[in-house]
């Protein structure tokens, strides 16, 4: 049986072994906030984006640190509201994002899902939907596939949820499924202080979420969510011992999200005082003034990072803005992947 | 100049039973505070302290808790955040709140508002109407109101029930629709004619009475006079207004929002059928959305949908024959 | 000497399927060693080893982990215990499985078993039918078997197909019924005349089949033929075959043992009024259970379901007109 | 925060203070045995029930010792399957099971619903539905609305589940929410080693179903189920502390049924050494020799209480035996309280 939690140790350590995932992970966390406030402003001017804009600022250490273990067409991942740092980071371009938003014909969902509901269920990147929680069981089916087939290997599943999203039976019966079956699935708890407008001592009534880890019998981890270091160094230990088949890992991150739950919410339900906690520090400015501390890079290369990711953005704009939105008359309205059984089209 | 929106009238609904009834108590995700996602308890937590809830992420939990609440006595109004969040609660709703009278005779008097039905660019899993999947199971009161008076006083109404009502409360009406006053209450399990006609009646509900009644107007330019029946209660359903129009005009068109199969708008042409078939004049109609889940992009969402002008086209069909 | 049970076909699939696909798997509860609370899965994990799967009590993770599994090209079986708690795993049924494909162009070829229906003694929540709140929704495939050689057939066929298959088997029928062998495969989706006739038709699926059959036996006394469809599907449902036969009959009758609002015979009656209201020489009649819980006590069990005789009074009704 | 699970400590103590409560529990247990055995034998000879039979068999001592500190009419109580010895303790006559079973009008469910899925709930006695966990939230709401009602005074919940129930979503969403509101709720969870067939191990991953205690925030106790004296210590100090405002208290018993699922079952998955090991001992033959050997009961004490309980339960079924089988034409086919809403009756 794995320990309940272990906090990962912030005692003195050669931290060149982590030098690479950090700045992979701190350059998703660039292009994804430079990708976001290109939605966040889309959004303010109307008329492109219907529907919402939900978006991961301030999460973006915790996201993307997960995210950089993950391999694109290998891994399964599952991710939530709040991982377009971690999408990048697994590999997804972010013209998916746009074209996702826009509802353009050219995206993975072709215009019938939209914002952070997309994925590419064929390549084991799990497409959400709205209802909280019912992701976990399948990711761990993909998993538990895998293994029945013999092609686990070392693919390893990974998702999210936040702390409103753990008071669901779905996050719970999946999570404890995944424990019985030992599977290699990291689990990330987005501990953002929030669900929408609602804190968390409405949500629970536990200390800490990873308390819930030796409850499942599984490992739990606890990072600070704004230290993306630290966050590199608690995910690399998770995804490990995940690889190693020492079953689910639970990696609590706290934070806070820094905005609405959507554009179209203004927080105002966050105290200005929470604002200026740790928790609610800038993970993107942590991260970094780390990587320069850490002399990783200069303050040049981070603003040429910066300029990289606005260049790609704009670049990925431009196409997506002349592709086509979909033709309700050019649509093949069916559900079912098998033609000669769908009826008639009624209305 | 008409200003009180219907979800204003939904807002007001649960102020005045809040009012009227200590036993009364919201439970909703984001209802306190912030007033719920779509402001429709706005205010009620700061004017009825202790009586309005912000819930966990826990639909099956919030709405068990609310029938263990009735029995108890309490009046709870539960919020579904969305209609199709619902799904997760839908075991309490049809197995525990729908058989608790009729197993234990214990009523239980809960109402569960469901935001429902489509707006541009909500998709799949913020757009759906359930009217029909609750309307099977014995045992609930599933109501869906189409206009301003109808929010206020089949919510108000709900509250004073001694059975489980499904309030199914459309989402695009919210803020389009507006009256001057709440006007008059109609009992609950009525129908209403909204337009009289001769020529063909329209049997429909919720936002697509709207839709109907432009419908209607456009027919009116072609010489038409469609009647249109607003059901306001898909269960109980009021068969004999439905089957009075059907007398008057000899022509049936029903339309609804819900998926195709199955549901209200079968359920409309079975009775009519069954029961009044010498009164048609003609094949009776009906008309849904598409048989595929709810799309994002407002292109795909305007076609999946009825509209104004695909009614008045199967309205064209159907007085034609 | 019949011997082939409608439940050992079931059995047989599922040893059939296992068989034939590596990727085929079953999970569910208490289905390994124990064999299924009705031993439907008896022997299969002995017989493959690592292919049959106890699930924990977790409805809706055990649907969730078919869709993964089936997206990384496992073809899961899933069984429910009984029908009735599929209610806590139907968000994953209607909202993950049935819209993966029209979502993402991914397939999501997963095979649910829902043991449905009545029997004396089960009560409210171990007797439902459901097929007709799953066919509500787009994307899902709802099989209803009667025969063994439907069951047996279907279910080998609902585990190659590319969509989730609700897959409805009768609980009355497992020990009830039996056959010689499992005779010949019938395409989904098409319906079958079980019993030729000329003067109505009985449109029925199910357990209430062989209610029908008996009731058109007792009506042959009378002097009619009573022409029996069975639905065998009913989602897509065959409008075809149901017109063709009203064509020939000009009366119609549905028969469900499903709750009586919406749901299928409303859905057929629907139909067969919009596409063919000139065929019909009556007005169409359906007949289900009451519009309450499914009762305890075989008494009224007995009572809250068609039987044949109140569909044979149904049809008297019906030929009378 | 209370602490996670605390082990009800064993060393000498004054016994004299269980003695009451033990001896209250101790009849429960031999009326239910009595009664469950009538059940058994009348599944057994056919005809009269019609559907399953299900026992409690072994998880009597547990059950009880949670059933003596409910005030019929007074506390709230949701019991489950095995909880025939909690309901007698609680104060359900016997007739009302042997009604219920037999399906007669005059019992609490009239015949429409049938065996363990029966209460009163206008006492606050909830009738369980076949959906396991789905009754937690339910007795959760009743406390709630007391509270809000300003008559929660020193009223208490109560509901049980099998380690198999642990693993629902509406088990977890109904905990959890209960923590959130701090409800005076104790938890049985009867940990018999079985769900049906299904070993705990492919049902759960953790070291004991306690761990999650500490997950929702609750207070966690463990007890011998097999031991009523150790039982009522348990029990009587989570009600204690339920009642002082300390909020939801979660007691797993280990015991092991001893008897199948249902009297359909003949539990021939169990293995035989499994029912020789300190779990798989009869709760009441211990209770008995306990209350000798504390001096509360004479050899002829119990036989005389066995004798009572016979005597009782004959008595309870020659009157139900005579009573009236529903008739379905005198039945009012109505789910709807409000009478002017019903529909015409279909069919
Ligand atoms: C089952 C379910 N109920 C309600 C919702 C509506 N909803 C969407 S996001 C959200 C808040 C989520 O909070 P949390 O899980 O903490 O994630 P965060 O938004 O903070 O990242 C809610 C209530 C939902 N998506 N699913
Ligand atoms: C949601 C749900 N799924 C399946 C069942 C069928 N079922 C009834 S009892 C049972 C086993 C329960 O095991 P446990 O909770 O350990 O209680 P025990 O029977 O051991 O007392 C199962 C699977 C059910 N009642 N509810
Ligand atoms: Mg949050
Ligand atoms: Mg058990």
């Amino acid at each position: 049986m794995p320990s309940a939690a272990s906090k990962t140790s912030t005692t003195a350590e050669p931290l060149a072994e982590f030098r690479e995932d950090f700045l992979k992970a701190l350059r998703s966390m660039v292009l994804s906030r430079t990708l976001e406030e290109k939605l966040g402003s889309l959004y303010r001017a109307g008329g492109r984006i219907v529907g919402g804009v939900y978006l991961g600022r301030g999460q973006e250490a915790f996201s993307a640190a997960s995210g950089i273990h993950l391999r694109w067409g290998k891994d399964v991942y599952g991710p939530l509201i709040r991982d377009q740092a971690g999408r990048i980071a697994y590999g997804e371009p972010v013209i998916d994002t746009l074209r996702t938003y826009l509802g353009t014909v050219t995206g993975p969902m072709r215009g019938r899902d939209g914002n952070i509901h997309r994925g590419q269920p064929k390549i084991g990147y799990m497409a959400m939907i709205s209802h909280l929680g019912s992701l976990l069981s399948v990711v761990a089916g993909a998993l538990f596939a895998r293994r029945l087939q013999g092609r686990l290997g070392d693919t390893v599943g990974a998702t999210s949820i936040g702390d409103g999203g753990t008071s669901t039976g779905a996050f719970h019966e999946g999570m404890n499924m995944a424990a019985v079956e030992k599977l290699p699935l990291v689990v990330s708890i987005a501990n953002n202080q929030y669900a929408y407008s609602t804190p968390t001592a409405r949500q629970y009534a536990c200390e800490n979420l990873v308390d819930r880890a030796a409850g499942y019998g599984v490992a739990g981890h606890c990072v600070d969510g704004t230290d993306l270091l630290e966050c590199v160094k608690t995910f690399r230990a998770a995804y490990q011992q995940a690889r190693a088949g020492e079953g689910p890992q639970i990696v609590v991150g706290r934070l806070l999200r820094l905005g609405g739950h959507g554009e179209h919410d203004d927080a105002s339900y966050v105290p200005d005082l929470q604002k200026h906690t740790h928790e609610g520090r800038d993970c993107l400015a942590v991260a970094q003034r780390q990587a320069v501390e850490h002399g990783w890079l200069t303050e040049k290369d981070v603003l040429d990072m910066q300029q990289d990711a606005k260049r790609e953005v704009e670049q990925a704009m431009g196409l997506v803005m002349k592709e086509p939105a979909p033709d309700p008359y050019r649509e093949n309205w069916q559900a079912l992947s098998t033609a000669w059984l769908v009826e008639g089209q009624e209305g | 100049m008409s200003s009180i929106t219907y979800l204003e009238a939904i807002r007001e609904a649960q102020y005045e039973a809040l009012k009227e009834n200590p036993n009364v108590f919201l439970y909703g995700q984001d209802i306190g505070t912030f007033g719920g996602a779509f402001k429709a308890t706005k205010n009620l937590g700061r004017e009825f302290p202790g009586r309005v809830f912000d819930a966990p992420i826990s639909e099956d939990a919030m709405i068990g808790m609310a029938i263990g609440a009735a029995v108890e006595g309490a009046r709870p109004i539960i919020e579904m955040q969305f209609a199709d969040f619902s799904s997760v609660g839908f075991n309490q709703i049809v197995n525990q709140a729908a058989t608790l009278y009729w197993r234990t005779n214990t009523p239980c008097p809960i109402t569960i508002r469901l935001p429902s039905g489509g707006t541009a660019g909500s998709g799949p899993f913020h757009s759906q109407s359930m009217e029909s999947i609750y309307a099977h199971y014995p045992g609930l009161v599933i109501l869906t109101p189409a206009t301003v008076e109808d929010a206020y006083w089949m919510l108000l109404d709900s509250v004073k029930l001694e059975d489980p009502v499904i309030f199914c409360e459309h989402k695009f009406l919210y803020y389009h629709l507006k009256a001057d006053d709440f006007g008059q209450s109609m009992p609950i399990g009525k129908a209403r004619i909204a337009r009289p006609g001769r020529d063909a009646t329209v049997v429909t509900y919720s936002a697509m009475l709207h839709e109907s009644l432009r419908a209607a107007e456009e027919l009116r330019l072609d010489g038409y006079e469609v009647e249109v029946v607003d059901l306001r209660s898909v269960k109980p359903m009021d068969t004999d207004t439905i089957l009075a129009s059907v007398a008057r005009t000899g022509r049936l068109l029903v339309v609804g929002e819900a998926f195709p199969w199955g549901g209200v708008t079968s359920e409309v042409i079975a009775r009519v059928a069954s029961e009044a078939f010498h009164l048609l004049d003609a094949p009776p109609l009906r008309l849904n959305s598409k048989d595929t889940p709810i799309p994002y992009h407002p292109n795909l969402w305007k076609s999946h949908r009825p509209t104004t002008s695909s009614i008045a086209a199967e309205l064209r069909k159907l007085l034609r024959y």
